[in-house]
């Protein structure tokens, strides 16, 4: 019994931290950029999922829409936001050390988390009702809510749709030439800079997805960003950067590690993720999935 | 045609090219030599659209190639061979040669691949092996493969033969030589052209970035 | 004379390619020994095994009768085997001449944790190697800024830094224009002669195999399939047919 | 007059001399601000120099903290008060530390190192934030040093710390010059480029990286004494990983070729952030991301290289003439 | 005409800026503008401090304990602020303490909770007007008694970082006095600003205990009601939280019935009618749209002490602005009236306030729309509150001796 509940309670945690990851991954794999604001993202697409859901609610919408107003949020984030960065901002400083690239994203998280703060104000959102809408799921003498299996739908699609569209497609495989080398790829008649906006936009629709569907188990407001960055990092470097199935299995071990811990060891949860992370690169130094490297010699 | 007028391209304030002319005629095929940073490579970048003239223009078939993005110039029928042949490294020989045609709208996948096989047979075998395993010289098979299938109309190879077992240079320039007549304007950049010189319509010398005597092939 | 290198029985595959197979090789010491092949003939990955980037999967390497199998490539640096790269292997961001500095700093033994590696002494060293290559003129510039061939010049250079026993050069001359292949060729052999240095190289140019080598040794798909003085095996059917095409184009 | 070594000591002690005389003119709160900004940016000297062999460290937090605490313990628990003493046991400390680590560390390269130190910070973190003992993540106070067996006046302590942090930091960036001009600190750059090369040239990358990792550890400790005794207190925030990614921060933007530019980036970024806060409360935050981005836009290589490279100029000129 | 410099430091970004730094900051502008308008109820009419002008400087509390340092040093050095008030972090307030003391400036510390402040040193210059955290727990212990809860088993659910180890302690040490009996069942430490508490959430039910004990706060409180209370944590256990009121404008109808609660204070639902009480929350309540929780009852009784102990200093100083020595003598023992009730400054020999404080159980309002905070129960201030010659830790393993209940 035990055992079960860690699992369930590991893999629900997991499928969370997945759809973040998975983001995250994406953008690094694709642009090179490890993107620390990616937690900022996620902070504006719960912000934005608050707002729609309260939206939807206003003009009178059912309250099952609610999801479907949570998913209009995400992709309106996308839609907006990533292009707006990725031309406007990163554009500027494609080609330079990949050091500097996680400066400029440290760059942009500070001024989104004031941007936030000034279109949201510092007053917490609370959207719960989506929370609600799957019922509860009696087990045993646990009761789960209903949404947390929802969540692991979700993410096992999203993981699905990515790794499809990236090792099973035209695109994706297009998608690799541009990863090697945008010069070639561009040589070759593809249109590098729409890939790159396309994939951040990806990318960055994947971070505000996983915040409007946080938005219901928590209250929005200042502050959501920081705590996610960390360990979205810690799954995608157990993974192998750039490697969709290291994050899916990322996500799980980091998940089962802490529901492990605290379950049995409640005291050391605060260093499981690290302790995992850790164990992981001393016996892989590349995380899981490491990527191919061209030979060198 | 392929027009050059006294380009000037500098890349992180090295002068690569100083006031470099080039015109060649449709269906032409042209060597370009020089010594070692002489320029060539550049020459073929700027083409490309990787650099970007200072000074001068370069025009295929009467269009300002200044105008259009860079990776429009796969749509133009023009093709490039690298000098580092460039290959993903994830991707299967076969698929490394059908990018520029997936993303082409014009090109028929099918029909390509004929035809790159029809020329190359070797790669046959190797379809399937992912590009990162090659040696180098099966690499740069491959990158002119892949230059072939979408350079209908203009190729641009940049030390295709360098590196290459003799056996193989000898194939690659029967292949290249053999695509002559067919409208194609081809443009191969060497440091030296031994056997392949004699088949060039051209030799075109550059020296330190800019144009040097010219000598009729 | 001594054997300088002996490889016997050398295997290696990568999943379904085979890049050696049962290879035996035995060089004296002060041999020049060219090294052919078609593409992907495994005479990089010879040469990878022998300095220690990859492990064979059987068969043993030893060098002036010490086994080396298994060891790695700093170890075996250090008992006097130098090596070029077919692709340059260089410190792109810093000047040529630093570049050098370092290879000359590294020969040096224990690095100093407080001597200026920018030495005269080290210095006029590097700046004598530069200058036999003709890459004075470039001292300064940054090797990113250098063209290919170039930088090949400056790999091998690289390599000679040191007072190796044994040299292996990985296509030197590939890159290289026409105008200086030969005299590139004439000057590692002019510096190597004096020290009689055994070297290895893996070139396609039989102009320049007929010219530098002592012998030849010509590889076809992880095999040896001639060994022997230069015109003996340029002469050999087989090779005529995968590596030199002479063949085929008589026919 | 031509040894390098020599010139470079000269420098280092002219610099100590200007900003000893500094010290006696700015105003206290500039004191203090500057003896932060110099025991900070020691920290992200250390990972200048990590960075010039190629690796970057988001953990060093880890040899902040650890060099901080140890001075603080020391100070509250043996009645050792010499700030020197402190500060130095403080550096060995964050040295001893990190020492049993860099052989596993030197293994690893770019975001994977940088995550790995990470880890290792925040394993530190957790362990002192449930230290009770020594305050949780309140952390505890540290009395006053002395200095030389005389006690610091609580008017004078502002400029007694600055000079103590001046005088040793300015000893030990020379000490940093003098060993990146060396024969190791060439190869240590070598490596940052092309590490493979550096192995078949007969010597070890990963033998440099660990030792360049216990070295920015030392340093790391130094700093972490030095903010300890200034600061008069101690938490394991000194080992978050925001505080790791702060001195990253300044080590990017000085750029790895000058290491007063370390100082000058520290400088700065205290500076634009002690005004920004108070002039714009709300959105200090934002402040400090623009001027991030137009610092990295404008200076791309760094701080340093607003003179580096016309220092680099210079000397290939004088090559040139000889 | 003089003004006199407020530096106001608390959290304007961050985790804490939502439920304690700007709800304080808010009560403080409010003040600020009620003072130099002279709009305050009496004795605090009198315009601006003694006439001279109150002039603030806000300053965010993000960023730890160095940058604090620092920011409290430019304050005094750079602004010339005559004080500071601030801090809402343990960590903070330990470090800028002894540094306002050596500066020789005048410092108030006006929320946070750890009692070492003045139980590890003495201080001359540096103040504490609100009760340490101490009260929490042991007024949430007395209350389960007062109310009879039967209490067999004890679930815990604290934040890993040092409020949460000390308010689980304080419970512990409180709960082994009055029930001696009761078990610990688990004892879960998730990470500050963890926000996904359902691990934890499956560990509390699988072993439900009679109370859950929790001291979160904010984001973090906010996460774990929404995320319990549809799991039914609430029907298995009765939840118990040390310092929960703040969330309870923001959760409304999601807040759970039945939950015992305290507010670090009578704050908020749970302050006393008084008409100084009444015209604060009300004004509070116009202004912010929100009626005002602990943080701003805080704020709001540090800053009226500091307004009577100024005019005091300055009338003292022949109606000159007074040095810092000469406000520290002012406040040192001094008690004064907040809408909380009276504030003492009777511990660490003067310098550490105590109060009164109040528990009570969560009601939802339908007609109101928001939690009501019923069956309460208040607890004078030396019930509560260590005597000025005991450590708090001491005195709860003492019995609570020399407690006035
Ligand atoms: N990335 C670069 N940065 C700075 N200068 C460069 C760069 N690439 C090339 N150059 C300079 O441009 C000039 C021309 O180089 P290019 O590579 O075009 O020569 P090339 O003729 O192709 O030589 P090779 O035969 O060696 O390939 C050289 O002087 C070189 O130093
Ligand atoms: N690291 C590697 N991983 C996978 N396959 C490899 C690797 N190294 C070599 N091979 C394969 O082994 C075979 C021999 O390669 P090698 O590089 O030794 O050839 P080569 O004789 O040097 O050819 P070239 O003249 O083209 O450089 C090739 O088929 C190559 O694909
Ligand atoms: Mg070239
Ligand atoms: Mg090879």
């Amino acid at each position: 019994m035990l055992a079960l509940t860690i699992l369930i309670d590991g893999i629900v945690y997991a499928s969370w931290l997945f759809i973040v990851a998975l983001g995250l991954t994406l953008v690094f794999g694709v642009l090179k950029i490890l993107n620390i604001a990616h937690g900022s993202f996620y902070a504006v697409g719960a912000y934005a999922a608050a707002s729609f859901v309260g939206w939807f609610a206003t003009l009178g919408l059912a309250p099952e829409l609610s999801p479907v107003a949570m998913l209009l949020a995400a992709v309106a984030v996308a839609a907006l936001l990533a292009p707006l960065t990725e031309r406007g901002l990163l554009r500027v400083f494609y080609g330079r050390d990949e050091v500097l690239l996680v400066l400029v994203t440290y760059a942009l998280f500070l001024i989104l988390e004031d941007v936030t703060k000034l279109v949201w104000g510092p007053t917490p959102y609370y959207v719960s009702e989506p929370y609600m809408l799957f019922g509860n799921v009696e087990f045993g003498t646990l009761s789960y809510v209903g949404y947390d299996f929802m969540l692991i739908i979700v993410a096992v699609l999203c993981g699905l749709a990515v790794w499809w569209g990236l090792n099973r497609t035209r695109i994706g495989k297009i998608v690799l030439a541009v990863i090697h080398s945008d010069e070639i790829a561009s040589s070759m008649g593809v249109n590098v800079s729409r890939i790159y906006t396309f994939a951040f936009m990806f990318g960055i629709f994947l971070a505000a997805l996983a915040g409007a569907l946080t938005a219901p188990m928590v209250s929005v407001q200042p502050g959501l960003s920081v705590g996610v960055i960390i360990v979205s990092f810690a799954v995608v470097i157990i993974g192998g950067l750039g490697s969709i199935e290291g994050a899916a299995i990322g996500a799980l071990i980091v998940g089962l590690a802490r529901a492990l811990a605290v379950h049995t060891w409640p005291a050391a949860e605060l260093f499981s993720i690290y302790i995992a992370m850790a164990i992981v690169l001393v016996f892989r130094p590349e995380g899981l999935f490491q990527r191919v490297q061209a030979r060198k010699i | 045609m392929l027009n050059i007028e006294s380009v000037n391209v500098t890349i992180q304030s090295v002068q690569a090219l100083r006031g470099f002319s080039l015109a060649v005629e449709r269906g032409s095929m042209v060597g370009l030599v020089g010594r070692n940073g002489a320029g060539k490579t550049t020459l073929l970048r700027t083409i490309m659209g990787h650099l970007t003239p200072i000074a001068g223009r370069v025009s295929w078939d009467g269009v300002d190639l200044a105008t259009v993005p860079r990776h429009a110039r796969a749509a133009m029928g023009v093709g490039y061979m690298p000098e580092d042949r460039g290959l993903v490294p994830e991707l299967t020989v076969e698929e490394n040669i059908l990018v520029p045609v997936w993303v082409s709208k014009t090109l028929d996948e099918r029909e390509r691949l004929a035809r790159v096989y029809e020329v190359l047979p070797e790669l046959r075998e190797m379809r399937e092996r992912r590009a990162l395993l090659l040696s180098g010289g099966q690499q740069k098979l491959v990158a002119l493969a892949r230059a072939l299938a979408v350079g209908t109309r203009l190729l641009l190879l940049d030390e295709p033969f360098e590196g290459v077992a003799p056996a193989l240079s000898q194939r690659l320039s029967e292949v290249v030589f053999g695509l002559r007549g067919k409208d194609l304007t081809v443009v191969i950049a060497q440091s030296e052209l031994n056997h392949a010189a004699s088949m060039l319509d051209r030799e075109v010398v550059i020296e330190r970035g800019a144009n040097a005597k010219e000598k009729a092939a | 004379m001594t054997t300088m290198l002996s490889a016997r029985g050398l295997m290696k595959s990568f999943g379904a390619v085979t890049a050696a197979d049962d290879v035996n090789i035995e060089v004296p010491s002060g041999q020049r020994v060219s090294l052919i092949g078609s593409n992907g003939a495994g005479k990089t990955t010879f040469v990878n095994m022998v300095t220690g980037y990859l492990k064979p999967d059987a068969g043993t390497i030893a060098l002036d009768g010490r086994e080396i199998t298994g060891l790695g490539p700093r170890r075996i640096t250090r008992l006097g085997v130098a090596r070029s790269f077919q692709i340059p292997q260089l410190a792109l961001d810093m000047t040529a001449l630093d570049n050098m500095l370092v290879a000359a700093a590294c020969n040096d033994g224990e690095l100093s944790f407080w001597k200026p590696a920018r030495s005269p002494g080290r210095r006029a060293r590097a700046m004598a190697l530069l200058e036999r290559f003709d890459l004075a003129a470039h001292a300064q510039r940054k090797v990113s800024e250098l063209p290919g061939g170039v930088r090949k010049l400056l790999d091998i250079a690289m390599a000679l830094t040191g007072q190796p026993k044994l040299l292996l050069l990985d296509e030197p001359t590939s890159g290289v224009s026409v105008e200086e292949k030969f005299p590139m060729m004439d000057t590692i052999a002019g510096a190597l002669a004096a020290e009689k240095v055994t070297v290895l190289f893996v070139e396609h140019d039989m102009e320049i195999v007929t010219r530098y080598a002592d012998r030849v040794i010509a590889f076809y798909s992880g095999r040896v399939i001639a060994d022997d003085p230069p015109d003996a095996v340029l002469a050999d059917e087989q090779v005529q047919r995968y590596v030199t095409g002479s063949l085929r184009q008589g026919a | 007059m031509d040894n390098p070594i020599l010139k470079t000591a000269l420098a280092g002690g002219a610099a100590i001399v200007a900003l000893l005389a500094a010290g006696f003119v700015m105003p206290k709160w500039l004191l203090f601000l500057s003896t932060m900004a110099i025991s900070h940016g020691l920290v992200s000297m250390g990972i200048v120099l990590l960075m010039r062999s190629g690796v970057v460290s988001f953990g060093q937090g880890f040899v902040f903290a650890a060099g901080g605490y140890a001075a603080a313990l020391l100070a509250n628990h043996t009645g050792i008060t010499d700030a020197v003493v402190l500060v130095l046991g403080g550096g060995l400390a964050a040295a001893l530390l990190a020492a049993p680590f860099s052989p596993l560390l030197s293994r690893y390269r770019g975001i994977f190192f940088a995550m790995l130190t990470l880890a290792i910070s925040m394993v530190l973190y957790g362990i002192l934030v449930k230290s009770e003992a020594m305050g949780g993540s309140d952390g505890f106070n540290v009395s006053r040093p002395t200095l030389f067996g005389n006690e610091i006046s609580s008017e004078g302590a502002n400029l007694a710390l600055y000079s103590v942090a001046v005088v040793l930091v300015g000893l030990l960036a020379t000490v940093a010059r003098v060993y990146s001009d060396s024969v190791r600190g060439m190869v240590s750059l070598a490596i940052r480029e092309n590490e493979l090369r550096i192995e078949y040239l007969g010597a070890s990358v990963s033998g440099a990286i660990a030792v360049n990792f216990v070295f920015a550890a030392f340093l790391g400790g130094v700093g972490g004494a030095l903010t300890v005794l200034a600061l008069g207190h101690i938490e394991p925030n000194f080992s978050y990983w925001t505080t790791s990614g702060e001195f990253v921060f300044v080590a990017i933007l000085s750029g790895h070729h000058s290491m007063l530019a370390v100082f000058l980036a520290s400088f700065v970024v205290e500076v634009v952030r002690s005004f920004s806060n108070l002039y714009f409360p709300n959105t200090w935050q934002l402040a400090m991301g623009l001027f991030l981005l137009v610092v990295i836009r404008f200076l791309p290589r760094g701080l340093g290289s607003l003179w580096i490279d016309r220092q680099v100029a210079r000397r290939a000129e004088q090559e040139a003439r000889a | 005409q003089e003004t006199f410099r407020i530096g106001v430091v608390s959290f304007l970004s961050g985790q804490a800026a939502e439920s304690f730094g700007i709800p304080a900051v808010n009560g403080a502008k409010l003040l600020v503008e009620a003072f130099n308008n002279g709009a305050a109820p009496a004795p605090y009419d009198k315009k601006g401090f003694g006439g001279m002008t109150v002039e603030a400087i806000y300053v965010d509390e993000a960023g730890g304990a160095t940058k604090q340092v620092q920011e409290l040093k430019n304050l005094y050095d750079r602004e010339n602020v005559d004080v500071v008030v601030g801090y809402v972090s343990s960590g903070d307030c330990l470090a800028v303490a002894p540094v306002a003391e050596e500066m020789k400036r005048f410092l108030i510390l006006y929320d946070c909770g750890t009692p070492r402040i003045f139980e590890e040193r003495d201080y001359e210059y540096v103040f504490r007007t609100a009760a340490h955290a101490t009260m929490d727990n042991v007024a949430l212990g007395r209350y389960l008694k007062a109310k009879n809860v039967k209490v067999d088993s004890i679930n815990y659910i604290n934040q890993d970082y040092a409020w949460g180890h000390d308010s689980l302690k304080d419970f512990q040490l409180t709960m082994e006095q009055l029930y001696p009996n009761a078990k610990t069942g688990q004892d879960l430490r998730p990470k500050f600003g963890a926000g996904q508490y359902g691990t934890e959430i499956s560990a509390l039910l699988q072993k439900p205990a009679s109370i859950t004990h929790s001291s979160l706060w904010g984001g973090d409180l906010q996460a774990l009601m929404l995320q319990s209370a549809p799991r039914g944590l609430m029907k298995r256990s009765q939840v118990v939280l040390s310092a929960g009121d703040h969330v309870l404008p923001g959760l409304g109808d999601k807040m759970p019935d039945g939950v015992i609660l305290g507010a670090r204070g009578a704050y908020g639902l749970m302050s006393p009618d008084t008409p100084l009480n009444r015209w604060w929350f009300s004004e509070y309540e116009k202004k912010y749209n929100v009626y005002p929780v602990q943080a701003p009852y805080r704020m709001a009784q540090a800053l009226l002490g500091l307004k009577l102990v100024a005019e005091k200093a300055i009338a003292a100083n022949g109606g000159k602005k007074p040095s810092p020595e000469q406000l520290a003598a002012a406040l040192k023992g001094f008690e004064w009236e907040s809408p909380a009730g009276k504030i003492q400054m009777v511990n660490g020999k003067g310098h550490q306030a105590i109060q009164p404080t109040a528990i009570g159980r969560t009601q939802y309002n339908k007609e109101k729309k928001r939690v009501d905070i019923v069956d309460i129960v208040r607890f004078p201030a030396e019930c509560v509150n260590p005597p000025a010659d005991m450590k708090a830790e001491d005195w709860i393993k003492a019995g609570f001796k020399g407690a006035k209940c």
